[in-house]
Formats: C-alpha cells, structure tokens, sequence
C-alpha cells in the first residue's frame, strides 16, 4: 500500500499514544490520530475534548469537536467551565494534542495573529481557544502540524501557547506544570526539544523523506540529531483502520 | 417573576438595545442562531458582542454591522477554516471597525463563572508567559494570600443579555437541557437579562439523563424556535449540518455574496 | 491507572495512614459510615479530620480517639440535637483533645472547589463582619484586581484521603451516584488518594436521570459496601434511618454507654 | 381550636411568605413554617435547600435538609458549592430563614459557642453552617426563635451571622448586599429593627401574650413600639394543615 505524507503524519502521531493515557483532543489532524490509536493498539485510550466529554468512545470520526457522537459514547459529560478547571487545570490529562499556524524553534505556539501588529495583523487567525492552558496544564503536549518554512519560523509573531519559552527553566519560572511540548510530529518527520537547551532538533524522517528536506521547511536554521532514525511505514492495518475513518484515501 | 413566553421578535425587543453588551452561547451545540439573526433583522447596532467560539453566527452578525466590539476566546468555522466576515472587520475595518478583547477559553469560562456567582472576578492559571496578556487589559496577575503563589485574576462577564438555544420548556417557563452543556447555566445566571429559544414547549419535563433544568425564574423570556440552533443541533431533535458550515465558507468570502445572503435574512 | 477494587478493609489499611488529612463527605446522603467505622477498627489514630457536616460518623471517630483535628462548618445532629462526643472532646477533652478549624458552608465548599481546581485559594463573599474570621486562621481578605472591592479568600482543602459513598460502580471503577451530590465530585479531585463505597458492582452504568459519573481513572480505590450509608441513605437502595440518628442521641450522651457501643464496633 | 405557642410562631412566620417569593429554608421550625406556606396560602412558593435542591415540593415534612423527598420533587438539584456560589452569593434568593442560638439587640446571630472563651466554651454549639452566607446575602432574612432571657442576649458571645452588626451602615460598610434581619418571630410576638437605629423593637404580639411579658423574655431592656398589633389567631385551616405536617397537635 502507497500513503500519502498527511497519513504517515497521523499514524506516527497515533503511534505516541498509550492505552492507559487521557488524551485532550482537539478537532483535525489531532482527533483523527487518537481515534485512529483508539481502534488499533490502544483501545483503551480515555478521548477528553474540551466540550466537555470524558471517555468518548465515538464510532466515526467527530466532525467538531461538540460532535453529538461524543456526548452520546462517553463516560461522562461535564460543562465547558468543570473541564477547564476540574479536569485539565490540575494536571489530570496527560497528554495534549496542539496543532499551529506558526511554531518556533522553542515549540512556542501561535494561533492568533500574522504580522507584528496585532491591532492591524497580516491575518487573523481563530486565536487561542483551550490552546494555551492545554500547553501549560498537561502533562505533555504533542503537537501535530504540516512542516514549511512559513509555519516553522525563528520567533513566532505571537505566543499564544508556551512551549519552552526562550530555553531552559523558563517553564518552571512560569509557573507551567506540565513538561510542554516533548514531540513535534509533521508531514516530514519528528522533532523533538533538546534536552539540554531545548531548541526543537529533528531526531526522525518519514520514509522516503530526507534530512535535507526537513531542513529546508524549517525557517531557522535546523539542528540534525547525531544519530537519526526513520519512522516504521505505516502497516496495511494502520492505513485501513485510518482510510475507514476518515472515509478516503488521504486524510486531509 | 416567572419567564414570560413570548414570540422571538418579540423577546428581541424587548431585552436587546443598542449599545448592549449581549452573550449567545452554546457550545458546537444548541447555538441560538435564529435568535442572532433576529438580531440582525431588528437592525441593532453598536452591540459589544460576547462568545467563547464565535462562528457562523458572530459572522452573520459581524458582516451585518451590529458589533462595535468582540470578547472573544477562539473565532473560526469549526472544521472549516477562516471566519471571513470576522477577518474583514478586524483587518478592513468593513463593514465598521471591530474591537476585540481576546481571551483564552478558560479564562471566558470563568469570567462567566464569576459573573454567574455574583463575583467580580476570577482567578485560574492561565495566560502566563503568552503574549495575551500583553494584549488584553482584562488579565491580571494575582498573588495567594496563603502561599504567595502568583496566578491570574480575570474580571467577571456581566452582559446586560444573554441567549441560548435549548431543547424544551414548560409552561412556567422551566427550560431543560442535555447533551454538551456547555457555559449555558453560567451565561444565563450571569446575565442581567436572558432569553432562552428552545424546540418546544411541553407540558411536564420528563427527566432526563444528563439533562440541566434552570428554573423560569431565573430566565427572563422564553421563545420557541423549532431549529432555532440550525445549522448548530440540538441533541434529540436535529444533527448538525456540517454542508451548511462549509457552505457558509462561500457565502462569507466576498462582501457581495455576503450581501445576498443578509438580504435574505431581512426580507 | 482503572481504580482498584477491593474489600473495604483493604482499601483503608492501603490509603489510610495515622496523621493522615481524611475527609469523608456525603450531605446528609451517601454518607461513607461503614468506611468511617472501619477507620475506627483500624486503631488509626491523630487524624485530621474535615468534613462540612461532621454528625454521627465523626462523632463516632472522634469519641473513638482517632481525631487530632477538625476542619469544620456545622457539628451536629441533624434534626435532633447535639453530638456528644464532639462537645466532650472540644469542651472537656475527652478522649484526647480536638483541635477545631471553622469555617461556613460556603468557606468549606469554596476550599473542595479549589482543592479540585489544582488552586492554593477560592474567592467568595463570606464570613465578612463575623467572628469566625478572627478565630480561624485559613480566612483572608483579598482584594479585586479590577475594582478594588475586598472579598474573602480561603485555602484549597487537599485532603491526603477522601472518602465518599456512590450508587453503583462498574468493573472498571467508574462510579455513579445520583440524588443530593453534594460536595462528592470535588472531595474526590481535590484528595491525593480516594476511596467510593458502593451499594453495588454492575455491568453497565445505565444512565439515570441527574446522576453524575466519575472516571475510575480518577479515583484510588472503590469497596462494595451494601448498606455502607447507613444511617444515612443511598437514594433508590435505601431510606434514611431517623431512628437511629435519634437513638444515636442516647447512645454518645455518656461516656460509658458510647464505650459499650465502641466495644460492638470493635468486636 | 386551641393552638400552642410554637404553631402561633410557626404560623405567623409561613405567612410572612408571598407566593412569587423563593425562600432559602433551614430545617426545624423554617422548614415548617415555609412548608406550610406552599399548602395554605402560597402554593408557588420555590422552597431553597442548603442541600442543593431548587423548588422541592414535599408530600410530607422533610426530616433533614438533605431529605429524599426534597431531591425527587425538586425543579432541579445541583452541588453544594453550586447551591452557595450560583444560587445563594450572587443574591437570588428573596428570603432567608434563620433560627438561633442566641440573638442580640442588633440581631447579630450566635449559633458556634456559649461563653467568652472560644478556645474553652461553656457549651459548643453546632457552628455557622450555610448561615453566615445567608444573612449576607438573601434579600432579606426572617429569624424565627422562641424567645426568653437566655437567648435574646445584649451581645451575642459570638457573631456567627451578621444582622444589623453595631448599627446603621455597618451592613454596608462590611459589603453585605442582603437587608439583613426584616422580621425576628418569636413564640411571644414579633420584633423588627428600628428604621433609624437598626434596634430590635416589639411591634407585635400573638393573642394572649403582652408586651411585659415580651419584655421579661428579654435580656436587654426591649424596646416597645408606639403603635403595637396583634397577631391574627391561627385560622382552623391553618393549625389543620400545620398539624397535617407535623403529624401531631404540636410542633416541636
């Protein structure tokens, strides 16, 4: 089986996620790769959206993340202000799923604004949304995004979501509970802080792609680990499970 | 002091002016579109718009021009892109300037926790280290008197209306609902007017698991609008129609389509 | 990560330790008295206890020794009077002496929320001009960012265990319970560890009406206790014995005739 | 028909009750008396319990505030912190009903401790429960207490619930948004604040008591108004239905 770069982005997210892990997902690439992980090696994962569902257990892929399928299969149903603060705030999710319009190279996160001047930006985006106490308040955060010289840039224009701050220790001055951003999963490959001065560095190529490659969707000069890996392909299971819920060939 | 049962038009009038601060709630589920669009037909102007999740709603209200402000936590079309009416407002200024105060949904969850609690403020972690605070005047560092932790304070949302779409009422005005709740009971409690459309008036609330009840006393009108949340649902009576978020992605794209689809409204 | 289920008498040996902060909830309903009275089996011994209602559970621990503390806002009987043996340990420090934190309904619920919120405090407007704030430690002013208007803080309650009684639980620990809720939800986040008694283990948790469900995966332990409320009561299993609340009257009155009953417990 | 000084009390504080009114009930003598009300004269009457439940309507005299009855027939019941920050704080309450362990000229309630010494009490009473909160913050707030000496003190040894604190203007000084004490109803007769100086004063009597008397169940020199009324015996539909609560032909 042939897959497309979106697909081998969605497993590999998918891949990161344990059966006994709670999972706060956000609608798009993120709720595709937990419910995809949900029907193949951990069933057991527990699916927490910010409307307010703990331990969805949804039968297609929720088309919003106030899907009525969510409220229908899960454990509970809580209110928007009891998740926000009974249920993330105090560090009980442990993984976040983010995407973004622009990340840098600390894995800061922006979803608010195009251009320096918020008052007259280039393009305004959604804004912050569950983002930036999701990114403070999990126990990790995943973040799943297309690799492109546009998108990964040397400084965001806006932080609405902290990762690493400017480097080492600038969380625990924060006052951030969780370890922020621990994965970067695109269309390319994977990148991961480096545990020293946390600046993002590419550790892991898709099939097929080139370290170059990744390079070169990067707009600051990117880190190569020394010793690289490739992901594993994603299996005949993988695809078909993922093509059945996204109901396609390419997810999208 | 029970919630009068009006017609739309009707309740419209009578709570919503100009220049007022108004909330229509309802998160993914049971938005009370047609209430917003009754807005839009009443002509009202200058309004200071208040919504976790601005959508299609907010759009239509926006590019009709009956918002002077936004307080907002997250503006998009679910699961489709860009809010185009929004974007013009903010970078050109069309079809009038927007002002917005932006926030986090935590941060608005309990801003409308206070103000349904009769507090001026909240307090939660939240915001620290973005650039919102920089940005938004209503953040405020907080120190605990117990442990001098610093956190942050954001005041309390009071609209002087707040509307939401739900399921059912009774004849006294006793409205129920089920499904994701969302801030539903913290806007109505926080509001110092409201208006509840809902899908139908019966004559006993049968319960329901999961379902909230606010008593009509604590509402102060209640309209019925069968598919009064379309194209947003309401859970045991309509799906949402997910054809019609994508199609509003054309519709808003230009002024001009735009302009077509508000004449309809109006006529 | 799926709560444990295990004998009542396990799961308190495991979570419970001498000098431990124990909070055992229920208001008025689903009251945990069985896991109280195996706390009291158990010899533990210098506990903090807290709860917002201590009545004939607590004084049942207190007159059995195993209190050092209490955390409080209403000691009593519900309905009938006084309990002794929390008056003979405050007024004449019988078994041991009790030390007493005070607070009011609204401080001591306040303090689960924030316990639950991951929070060191919680705002509200209470105990201004009282003199409970001069005789209790854990009140403070704290003042609004935004207006300046002065309200009253209080700490997050953490208990290092939290003890409730529920409906029913499935065989993964997800636990229901439905009727008065109380301050369940919040005692169970905001405690380190956590124990539900139940009526009964089902298969499934079919949905009932107002009920409220809590993941296993947010609880320690849960114990199938039938009767375990008792004599409070577990709505849809049992009813609540006012009788005994009143027996209970003669029984702690005096010291010898609670001694006869502790012996009982004991035996 | 005959009737004992209680079921006067308790009459004459169920009709204080309006039916458009939503009242916040303590159990005891509130309890029977609100209850009363919703069968007499005040069928609408939304009755409060501390214990979450909103609009209970019992079938029979709820022996707790936490009752079965109150959950099966409320409107809607909800969490105790949910009962205190969104029903009771923010002032939807019209009226509260207190009773008393002792009560002061200014109608300061003491329901913790007996004596001078907090640390060392003569008697430990029950404590504040939701009481503090509610006279703060009901709209206004009836004591209902049978009066003597003992209990109508110059100074509470403990203000647990703040009335009309030293005078006029400390309720507003202290932020409280309630009107405090409106009406105190006693088994003897009824005191009111006085409009200019907040001081307890009897202006009312139930038939068969004087005002002398009043002033002997009293442990400061009580006040009397100029213009004194009688309180409207129990009508027979009243003691019928009161005694149909309470099951007997007296209340305790």
């Amino acid at each position: 089986m042939t897959w497309s770069a979106d697909e081998m982005m969605t497993v590999a997210a998918a891949r990161v996620l344990r059966g006994d892990s709670r999972c706060f997902v956000g609608i798009g690439l993120p709720s595709t790769a937990a419910n995809l992980a949900r029907r193949t090696h951990a069933p057991d994962l527990v699916l927490v959206y910010e409307s307010g569902t703990i331990g969805a257990k949804p039968d297609r892929l929720p088309l919003s993340i106030g899907d009525g399928v969510l409220a229908e299969t899960a454990d509970a149903v809580v209110s928007v202000p009891e998740m926000f603060n009974y249920w993330l705030q105090p560090g009980r999710i442990g993984i976040g799923f983010l995407g973004a319009a622009q990340i840098d190279r600390y894995a800061n996160i922006n979803t608010t604004v195009i251009g320096d001047d918020y008052a007259g930006p280039r393009v305004r985006l959604p804004g912050a949304g569950g983002a930036p106490e999701i990114a403070a308040s999990c126990g990790e955060v995943i973040v799943v995004v297309r690799q492109s010289a546009r998108t990964f840039v040397d400084r965001v224009d806006f932080v609405t979501s902290v990762g690493h701050g400017k480097g080492p220790g600038d969380r625990e001055r924060l006052g951030l509970r969780g370890r922020g951003p621990v994965l970067v999963i695109t269309d390319l490959g994977v990148l991961e802080p480096d545990p020293d001065d946390r600046e993002l560095t590419l550790t892991r190529v898709h099939p097929g792609v080139t370290a170059e490659q990744a390079v070169a969707a990067t707009g600051w000069p990117l880190r190569v680990a020394a010793t690289m890996t490739t992901t594993e392909p994603p299996s005949e299971a993988e695809l078909t499970a993922l093509r059945a819920l996204t109901g396609s060939q390419e997810t999208t | 002091m029970t919630a009068r049962i009006v017609p739309l038009a009707e309740a419209v009038a009578e709570l919503v002016h100009d220049g007022d601060t108004v909330a229509l709630e309802g998160f993914t589920h049971l938005i009370p579109v047609a209430a917003g669009q009754e807005i839009i037909r009443q002509g009202l102007r200058g309004l200071t718009l208040v919504r976790m999740t601005p959508d299609i709603v907010y759009d239509q209200l926006i590019g009709a021009g009956c918002a002077a402000r936004l307080v907002f936590s997250w503006a998009g079309n679910p699961g489709v892109g860009s809010l185009h009416r929004f974007r013009d407002a903010v970078q050109n200024s069309w079809p009038a300037p927007l002002e917005i105060e932006e926030h986090s949904h935590a941060g608005m969850a309990n801003r409308y926790v206070a103000g349904a609690s009769g507090l001026p403020f909240a307090v939660l972690r939240g915001y620290l280290g973005t650039d919102l605070s920089e940005h938004t005047a209503t953040i405020a560092p907080i120190r605990c008197p117990f442990t001098g932790e610093t956190l942050t304070a954001v005041p309390a949302l009071n609209p002087d209306v707040g509307i939401v779409h739900a399921q059912r009422a009774d004849r006294h005005g006793n409205v129920q609902y089920w499904g994701i709740t969302g801030v539903h009971k913290e806007v109505v409690l926080a509001s110092a007017r409201s208006l509840v459309t809902v899908e139908e008036l019966v004559d006993e609330l049968t319960p329901v698991p999961g379902a909230v009840v606010l008593p009509g006393w604590a509402l102060t009108r209640v309209s019925v609008v069968p598919g009064g949340a379309h194209p947003s649902y309401a859970m045991g009576y309509s799906d949402r129609d997910n054809d019609y978020y994508q199609a509003w992605d054309a519709i808003s794209r230009d002024r001009q389509s735009f302009q077509e689809w508000l004449a309809g409204v109006k006529a």
